[in-house]
């Protein structure tokens, strides 16, 4: 891996070098000089090359660097659950609340429906660029396990409400019971279905993760069942 | 402003690397980059991880201006640096996403954020488009640990009184006193945490500066006149 | 009550940008001395959060259609940073005084963690995304930032009469003002809809 | 999506962002351009631009205008240096001949010098004046409620121990201070000076030593001790002949109440 970091900084020195026809400061000032570019040209040309540059490298940068996350999904789903993947749904399908995103969506021989949500709640936002990620198991209409797979929140305040013992009050709960609100507003009160606790000092992030297991049930149900 | 037909010395060399840690610290003399300090200071390995991300990408566009610094116009310089900055940052993030994953996870939430912090587009507007490229580079490397010590002292002030832990060990002597108060893990006590480790900071560094005074006025022997450096403090109407 | 009220009122009071979100600190300490500065950088940072909510929307929708998500930090910051660049001509031609006046902290709202974290707000986390709301979003939180930069520019320009001890002037003791504010809006937080 | 896809979009949409917008910017520019005069741009250009307002006019610019048309003298700005005003001397052909001053603060009581009456209310040391000529028992003592801190436009005095200190690093000289002061303690003395008087108070010693415990009682010991006679005792407060004086200090060490002050001046380096 280093090599290639260093490889990286040749052709960004030798990439900015080629760039800029500059070999000595001196000559480029006589040659602007000389020729009066007018000046609104030169704004042009420049943000744009440097532009044109930034672009490049990125996306070289980024081609060699992309993560297939299916395959890191499959993975983390293999070491959770024991039987084998059967189907995979077809997830672009499933409509689910705005904030929430269903990755991926998995049926298992024994029935067991394995779901990806993923909701972009979480106690920053600025800084928030993952969100929080949970594999939500359910088997005949009851949750069978609920368990966080990537998430960005401040370690000892935020990610309490994504710890084992928090994520386990979900277990065992019929889907029904959980409130799937249909307009815009996602915070409506519940009455008589299931209200999961909030953990004080991380209720943005518990609501995020209540958030992402209404998108996977939603997404259950959509399936019919 | 060091001209390309100076040589270079050895002081414009490394002036800027220690003023950059002491002098002018970017958190506490500066007061730039407040943003990420308030929200990553809840732990002390955050502090590292986010201070030598910044450090990286810092030292990198400092280079990069620096040798453009002729060519890109006044009128379109902030763009300019902005695409430089936002451009090393968003590669550090795929690179380390790559190939150091367990680095992504401590510090993968932090590199999104380097583009917004306020000390790298001040440093390279006022120090990197002015001066030539080795002294912009030092002066990088300088800010970018001054930002980190300053940081790494934050994060353990607040996560000792916020969490009751150091660089994420518990001190269960704390804990199970019930002692830590989750007020410091919250902005609204980073704000305070960060003021008064700024008050402390300076008055240190003052009380170093003033010695380091007194001693060249005492070697100065006789009151000549005019012959000591004025000291920076307020009350230098010839205050006796 | 319309999606767009709660919009408001949530960008003003409950998710404050400064105060309960804590974006946008560094102009929020630095522009804060005296009230017209504030009031003139409060109106510039509307502004540009207004127009750059429309525009990064916009732009959001043809990133994801051809699926460079990575991008999307990258352009949003362009985009703000050019804005800035025409508010300081436009600005430096019809009101120099308030031109010398934001000085050096013009540029920084580009680094203004408040204005990026609009923009990527409005990507991500509305529950109705489209223009309209979006652009509401971005002026409500500007005139969120601006009412609570205002509120700091009060308190500093009264400190200026009272007695602090000597290490306090300056940075700290405003550091301190805004932890005390921020316990303060830390009340609404309740209030979330 | 294959190689030549991934690099294409992202290099459209990047590089046509930054093109539109710095085409934008180009317009703008353009456009929006301040129409300026040159000449009066070179003046402004050697003026402090501090924009203190010291002079009577608006600003600098307004007071670079004023020059160039001859309406304003250059005398009438203190905050420039006296190179820049040669070169504008010689740009416009006026003469810049007069000397260089220094602002200091001629008062050293603070809370030494004890209050008259206590002043609750808002105000600054304009107000307090209105009330039978300030709080202080001393007649011209400093009533420390910082007119001059906020009038200062570089904020180089402040108050310390309840009386007005300038800080020569910062201070630019321009003067607004010694407009504002409703006590006129603010005193211009020749910027080769090295000590002064900071003390305004002509009443005899005994009343003196009643108000204020620093103030100058005017046993005239420092014109006595002053090697080069370069002190005279005026009306109880010694009045210094700056060519005179060589700056050795002898007075202030031998002065009982310690109110005559050394000049600290940054160094040209320190600049």
């Amino acid at each position: 891996m280093v090599d290639l970091l260093n490889e990286k900084k040749e052709n960004l020195v030798e990439e900015t070098n080629n760039f800029e026809p500059m070999k000595d400061n001196g000559s480029l000032k006589r040659h602007f000089k000389g020729k009066k570019i007018n000046e609104s040209l030169k704004i042009i040309i420049v943000l744009g090359l440097i532009a044109m540059v930034a672009s490049i490298m990125l996306a070289v940068v980024n081609f060699y660097t992309k993560i297939d996350e299916n395959q890191q999904i499959l993975d983390e789903i293999g070491s959770l659950y024991s039987s084998e993947i059967s189907t995979t749904v077809d997830v672009s399908s499933i409509s689910n609340y705005l904030g929430t995103e269903i990755k991926a969506y998995y049926i298992a021989d024994d029935g067991a429906n394995i779901i990806v949500a993923k909701a972009n709640k979480g106690d920053k936002v600025c800084y928030n660029a993952t969100g929080i990620t949970i594999i939500v198991i359910i088997k005949e209409g009851l949750i069978e396990k609920v368990v966080s797979f990537s998430h960005s929140e401040t370690p000892g305040l935020g990610e309490r409400a994504l710890r084992e013992e928090y994520l386990n009050q979900y277990e065992g709960i019929n889907t029904d019971l959980i409130f799937i609100p249909e307009g815009d507003f996602i915070s409506t009160p519940e009455f008589n279905y299931f209200n999961p606790s909030v953990i004080t000092g991380a209720t943005y992030s518990s609501n995020g993760v209540s958030l992402a297991v209404k998108a996977a049930v939603k997404a259950y149900r959509s399936r019919g069942n | 402003m060091i001209e390309k037909t100076e040589k270079l010395t050895f002081k414009d060399i490394t002036s800027p690397f220690t003023n950059g840690i002491i002098n002018n610290n970017a958190t506490f003399r500066l007061v730039l980059g407040t943003c990420p300090t308030l929200a990553i200071t809840t732990s002390a390995s955050n502090g590292i991880g986010m201070g030598l991300s910044v450090l990286f990408v810092l030292v990198c566009a400092n280079a990069i201006v620096s040798i453009l610094r002729n060519i890109i116009p006044r009128k379109v310089r902030i763009p300019a640096y902005i695409l430089i900055i936002a451009t090393f940052s968003t590669i550090v993030e795929m690179v380390v996403r790559a190939f150091l994953p367990d680095l992504y996870d401590k510090l993968g939430l932090f590199l999104p954020l380097i583009v917004v912090n306020c000390i790298l587009l001040a440093r390279v507007e006022s120090f990197a488009s002015l001066n030539r490229v080795i002294p912009s580079i030092m002066d990088g490397i300088g800010i970018g640990l001054g930002f980190t010590f300053s940081i790494t002292l934050i994060g353990i002030v607040r996560e000792f009184l916020g969490a009751g832990s150091f660089f994420g060990i518990p001190i269960n002597s704390i804990i199970s006193a019930e002692l830590p108060m989750t007020f410091f893990i919250l902005p609204a006590g980073g704000f305070m945490v960060y003021g008064f480790l700024m008050v402390i900071f300076n008055s240190v560094v003052d009380k170093i500066q003033k010695s380091l005074e007194n001693r060249n006025r005492v070697n100065l022997g006789s009151r000549s006149v005019n012959a000591h450096i004025s000291t920076p403090e307020i009350d230098t109407q010839g205050g006796k | 009550m319309p999606y767009w009220l709660y919009l408001v009122i949530g960008g003003i009071f409950i998710n404050n940008f400064v105060l309960s979100r804590f974006l946008g600190i560094c102009p929020f300490l630095g522009v804060s001395r005296k009230t017209e500065t504030a009031l003139g950088m409060g109106l510039a940072v509307i502004f540009v959060m207004g127009m750059t909510s429309i525009i990064t929307f916009g732009l959001n929708l043809l990133l994801k259609e051809l699926n460079i998500q990575y991008l999307q930090t990258i352009v949003f910051i362009l985009v703000i940073a050019a804005l800035i660049q025409l508010i300081e001509i436009v600005i430096k031609r019809f009101a120099p005084s308030l031109y010398t006046a934001l000085g050096v902290y013009l540029p920084l709202i580009t680094t203004n963690c408040a204005v990026l974290g609009v923009a990527i707000m409005n990507v991500t986390e509305l529950a109705t995304q489209n223009i309209f709301t979006s652009f509401v979003n971005g002026i409500s939180s500007g005139i969120g930032f601006t009412l609570a930069l205002l509120i700091m520019a009060g308190i500093r320009e009264k400190l200026e009469y009272s007695e602090i001890p000597e290490k306090f002037k300056g940075f700290p003791i405003t550091l301190i003002t805004a932890s005390i504010m921020a316990m303060a809006f830390t009340a609404f937080a309740g209030l979330s809809f | 999506m294959d190689f030549s896809k991934e690099i294409l979009y992202p290099v459209i949409i990047l590089t046509g962002i930054a093109i539109f917008f710095s085409i934008l910017i180009a317009i703008f520019s353009k456009r929006f351009a301040i129409k300026k005069d040159l000449q009066v741009e070179t003046v402004l250009g050697l003026l402090a631009g501090a924009n203190c307002g010291a002079c009577g006019y608006a600003g600098c610019e307004a007071f670079a205008k004023a020059l160039v048309k001859g309406e304003a003298k250059l005398s009438m700005c203190n905050a420039t240096n006296k190179e820049c005003k040669k070169k504008i001397g010689a740009l416009l052909g006026t003469d810049a001949s007069d000397e260089e001053t220094v602002v200091v603060c001629a008062c050293i009581g603070g809370i030494m010098c004890e209050d008259k009456y206590e002043y609750q209310g808002y105000g600054d040391c304009a107000s307090v004046e209105l009330l039978s000529g300030g709080r202080k028992s001393c007649p011209t003592g400093c009533i420390g409620m910082s007119t001059c801190v906020s009038s200062c436009p570089v904020h180089a005095i402040d108050i310390i121990k309840g009386v007005a200190v300038v800080n020569q690093s910062k201070c630019i000289h321009c003067g607004i201070c010694v407009l504002n002061c409703p006590k006129s303690l603010m005193k211009r003395i020749p910027k080769k000076a090295m000590y002064f008087i900071a003390c305004s108070c002509h009443e005899s010693g005994k009343n003196v030593r009643i108000n204020c415990k620093v103030g100058c009682i005017g046993c005239g010991i420092c014109a006595k001790v002053c090697p080069e006679g370069a002190i005279t005792m005026v009306d109880n407060l010694p009045v210094f002949d700056y060519d005179k004086c060589i700056g050795c200090g002898v007075c202030a060490d031998k002065c009982p109440s310690k109110c005559i002050k050394e000049l600290v001046l940054p160094q040209k380096n320190d600049e």
